[in-house]
């Protein structure tokens, strides 16, 4: 029963589907389509530092820490971007896209 | 570490970009909103300058280990994304001061996206894709709620972030992938184990890398909610985003898969090859309905992103050479379709429907000469520049024995021509609803400088951008 | 042994509260599920080697990102009920495609780890070396990875302006301290001494 | 590999005793605690009246912003931890390039932290 690298990329893979699945769902609710980004990006370094981990090049470390860095900025930035939408709106529904919106 | 003065030399722009705007928040930071015009004037000098860097003295060559590409097609590209950030920074001077809400960090966060964009054009591996990308990119969205009162600016900015969040999502999964299989993120690495054998992995990360990159160039079908940014967003930031990022992002597009996955190009350009025509579908298609002119305008960028794309999946040099021909056209003309845009109000509400252009020929014709031109520009009218980028693009395509996408590609710009026809036909046919405003200086200059451009100009301009875009197409090392 | 146990547990933590942060009702419970599942990938990233990365996990994510969507959802007043109306329309074929898409993107992972550069090697002995995997990050972070570690201060420097100008408001008529300016102050500045003739006011 | 995860056992056994006390007292309190429940115990006494509104209230902005450059600081802090590590290790060409980019890197955030504070955005008013 060794853990190896394809088990990782699995709880990886699961977790990206979950975060895309969740903004699929959720179209409404900015905040929750935030959370699941966050989800997809935690898939991400899962696999980069798996990657890492198994390649023995510290490279996707680097780069894992890079994506959490400027994620968490980009987090930041978005959640401060929410709070001015919300101050001029008074909620957080946004209208759907539409196509043949007029 | 003796290399690193040289890599220093090689990044001089971005170097000094960055050094620039360091300086600048600090000025900012102690004069307060009185800084605005020095600042200003102060970024679009280092803009210029950079431009000019970039142009003439930049030696080639490969920087911080590998990260860093300085080549012709780099200082090809960021030649044209400097000077188009300049244009941002003196159309958004403007806007802000109408305003009464003068503000220094507005050139500050356009030097700071020029500075992204420069690393993205020039990036050697998947970290400084993604650092550029989203250097840029955050730049950009706070750029889009800038006028964070107004409760259409706030929802675009929110929209924006929201998708441009995503596509990140999508490209770091299609990166982390990649850099799996081949070992390395450098292109060059990921281009030898790939031609050492291609598994279904990296392919799949490829795709996710496309569609995270096609999302920042808003093609179809990544283009939700682009319309909505268009229409919501201020118009000289719309001004700036329908430009210089998309340009870098095509370069971005050239770099990754003329480098990385040069032998993959039977696989990757069926992916293209989809997204550019259902970009090219959507764009002619939805603009047709489109009664607000900012959304036809996002129409026809997508429907524009997909002709691009077309000429990219030519995969040979005179692809490469057809995508940077188009773009700096295409850059000048919406640039200029977006100054006159905000040039135009009529009691002090800017005019952003088809209807309130109606009369526009007597109210302002010198406007409408400038928007019609434009248009015939858009709709593809020899000799105007339009009609060039679709020719080399289209050329590009059918030369390397993609016809039928061409034909498709020529109906999609015959149904797109209908509303550009629509939209000349109200200025000059119909009754004006009343008189129009002159207009800001700075948008009028940049809205008739870009129609003298369309015309005649173009004629002179588009032998130097055959000329240099053809060095900048050798870059990429194909046939 | 212990390694398979621990990464067993740990995966079905994170995939459990992933699954809760997309599905829960109340967006508070989907913030708090969400730290549990970056608290668990960070356990995932200490059986991979990579200490610092879950150190980073847990100071950053949980510590400021997670807090600070806590603060957003806990302080907007937001009708959620609402927001969740779309939800169960979209579940069924939300749930389709999310199966197809795990499925094959599970397949694609497991191709990965077959056909790639990384599948040929096992899981090297943590500090074999003797370096701790922060050492190992440092030595390399500021000199070959410069480039980027400047860049990710300028993205920093954009969120900072960007924060700042999307959120800052000054009030109107409140009076702040200027302290340079209330220690310069002398009895000079501060009086004035008038003389008012008789029957006449004063001009302040 | 395992004597590398031991250094983690502490950890380990913290969560459990952690999560057992929380369990004890939950359980606890269901098992032992007398519960009789009664929709009228959670009326609202006599003249008290239900809650007209939701009981949370909006904040002012300015909780989010210090929080949000409270992440910023917090990520700059981050990139401190390996150099701190390190730099007394390298040798002495790489000490100083290392050196001077992370001097260099926080410079760039030291203005911004000046920008922020010229703006007035840590001040409370």
């Amino acid at each position: 029963m060794t853990i190896g690298l394809a088990h990782y990329l699995t709880v990886a893979a699961i977790l990206f589907t979950i975060g895309v699945f969740g903004i699929f769902v959720n179209r409404k609710n900015i905040i929750v389509i935030l959370m699941s980004i966050e989800l997809i990006l935690l898939a991400v370094n899962i696999n980069l530092v798996a990657f890492s981990a198994y390649l023995h090049d510290i490279t996707g470390q680097i780069f894992a820490m890079f994506v959490l860095t400027v994620a968490a900025a980009e987090a930041a930035v978005g959640l401060a971007i929410l709070v001015t939408f919300f101050r001029n709106r008074g909620d957080i529904e946004v209208d759907d896209a539409s196509v043949m919106k007029g | 570490m003796n290399n690193i003065t040289d890599s220093l030399r090689m990044a001089h722009p971005e170097v000094i970009l960055s050094a620039v705007t360091i300086l600048l928040t600090a000025i900012g930071a102690f004069a307060g909103r009185k800084a605005s015009l020095v600042v200003s004037a102060l970024a679009v000098i280092s803009l210029i300058g950079v431009a000019v860097i970039a142009a003439i003295g930049v030696p080639v060559g490969i920087a911080f280990g590998g990260s860093f590409i300085s080549d012709a097609a780099a200082s090809y590209a960021k030649v044209g994304i400097y000077l188009m950030s300049a244009v941002a920074v003196i159309l958004g001077y403007g806007w802000l001061g109408r305003l009464s809400a003068r503000q220094f960090e507005y050139p500050l966060l356009i030097l700071l996206a020029a500075t992204g964009m420069g690393i993205m054009v020039s990036a050697g591996d998947l970290i400084s894709l993604y650092i550029g990308i989203e250097l840029q990119s955050l730049a950009l969205y706070v750029l889009a709620a800038f006028r964070r009162d107004d409760p259409k600016a706030s929802e675009a900015g929110l929209k924006y972030f929201v998708l441009g969040a995503l596509s990140s999502g999508l490209l770091l999964y299609g990166a982390s992938l990649i850099y799996g299989f081949a070992g390395s993120t450098h292109f060059d690495v990921i281009a030898a184990a790939v031609k050492a054998g291609t598994g279904t992995g990296v392919l799949f990360g490829l795709v996710f890398l496309i569609c995270g990159l096609a999302f920042k160039v808003s093609a179809a079908p990544f283009h939700m909610w682009t319309p909505d940014v268009y229409e919501g967003a201020p118009t000289p930031v719309v001004a700036f985003f329908t430009a210089a990022p998309k340009l870098a992002a095509m370069v971005l597009i050239l770099r990754v898969l003329y480098t990385g996955f040069p032998d993959n190009i039977e696989q990757w350009r069926q992916i293209i090859l989809l997204i550019a025509i259902v970009s090219v579908g959507v764009g002619a298609f939805a603009g047709l309905v489109q009664s607000n002119i900012k959304r036809l305008l996002a129409y026809s960028s997508i429907a524009n992103m997909g002709y691009v794309l077309i000429g990219l999946s030519a995969g040979n040099h005179e692809g490469a050479q057809a995508v940077l021909i188009f773009m700096s056209l295409y850059m000048i003309d919406a640039t200029g379709f977006f100054a006159a845009l905000t040039a135009l109000s009529r009691g002090g509400k800017p005019m952003e429907t088809i209807a309130d252009m109606a009369g526009l020929s007597r109210t302002n014709p010198a406007m409408a000469i400038t928007i019609t031109l434009l248009a015939f520009s858009a709709m593809g009218i020899p000799p105007l520049p339009g009609f060039w980028g679709k020719f080399y693009v289209f050329k590009a395509a059918i030369d390397a024995g993609q016809w039928p996408i061409a034909v498709a590609g020529l109906v999609g710009s015959v149904v797109a021509a209908f509303y550009y026809l629509r939209l000349v036909k109200v200025m000059w046919l119909d009754d004006s609803p009343g008189a129009v405003d002159k207009g800001p200086l700075d948008a009028r200059i940049v809205a008739f400088a870009s129609a003298l451009f369309a015309f005649p100009l173009v004629m002179i301009g588009l032998t130097w951008i055959e000329h240099y875009s053809g060095y900048a197409a050798d870059a990429f090392g194909l046939l | 042994m212990i390694q398979a146990l621990a990464f067993y547990v740990m995966a079905a933590v994170t995939v459990l509260a992933a699954l809760a942060v997309v599905g829960a009702r109340n967006p508070v419970h989907s913030v708090l599920f969400l730290i549990t599942a970056f608290f668990s990938a960070a356990g995932l990233f200490v059986l991979l080697g990579a200490e610092f990365l879950a150190m980073l996990l847990v100071v950053v994510y949980v510590g400021a990102v997670a807090v600070l969507f806590l603060f957003v959802v806990m302080m907007l007043d937001i009708d959620f009920a609402k927001l969740k109306a779309g939800f169960a329309q979209y579940l069924p074929i939300g749930g389709l495609v999310g199966g197809i898409l795990a499925t094959e993107m599970i397949l694609v992972a497991l191709a990965v780890g077959r056909e790639g550069a990384a599948a040929k090697n096992a899981l090297p002995d943590a500090n074999a070396g003797g370096a701790s995997n922060i050492e190992a990050i440092g030595q390399v972070l500021y000199t070959d990875y410069s480039y980027f570690f400047e860049a990710a201060g300028l993205i920093l420097l954009v969120a900072m302006i960007g924060a700042i100008v999307l959120t800052l408001r000054h009030k109107p008529h409140v009076k702040r301290q200027d302290i340079g300016a209330q220690v310069a102050r002398t009895p000079k500045k501060g009086m004035e001494v008038v003389q008012i003739k008789p029957g006449s006011g004063v001009e302040l | 590999m395992t004597a590398f995860l031991l250094q983690y056992l502490p950890i380990v056994i913290f969560l459990g005793v952690a999560v057992a006390i929380g369990l004890v007292f939950m359980v606890g309190a269901l098992v032992v605690a007398p519960s009789a429940p009664d929709a009228e115990k959670l009326s609202a006494y006599e003249c008290g009246f239900p809650a007209f509104e939701d009981s949370r209230m909006k904040f002012d902005v300015r909780f989010y912003l210090v929080s949000i450059l409270f992440i910023i600081f917090d990520l700059e802090v981050a990139f401190l931890f390996p150099w701190a590590v390190t730099l007394m290790k390298m040798p002495h060409g790489a000490q100083i390039f290392a050196f001077t980019s992370m001097m260099v890197f926080l410079a760039d955030l030291t203005l911004g932290y000046v920008y922020v504070w010229k703006k007035g955005a840590l001040e409370w008013e």
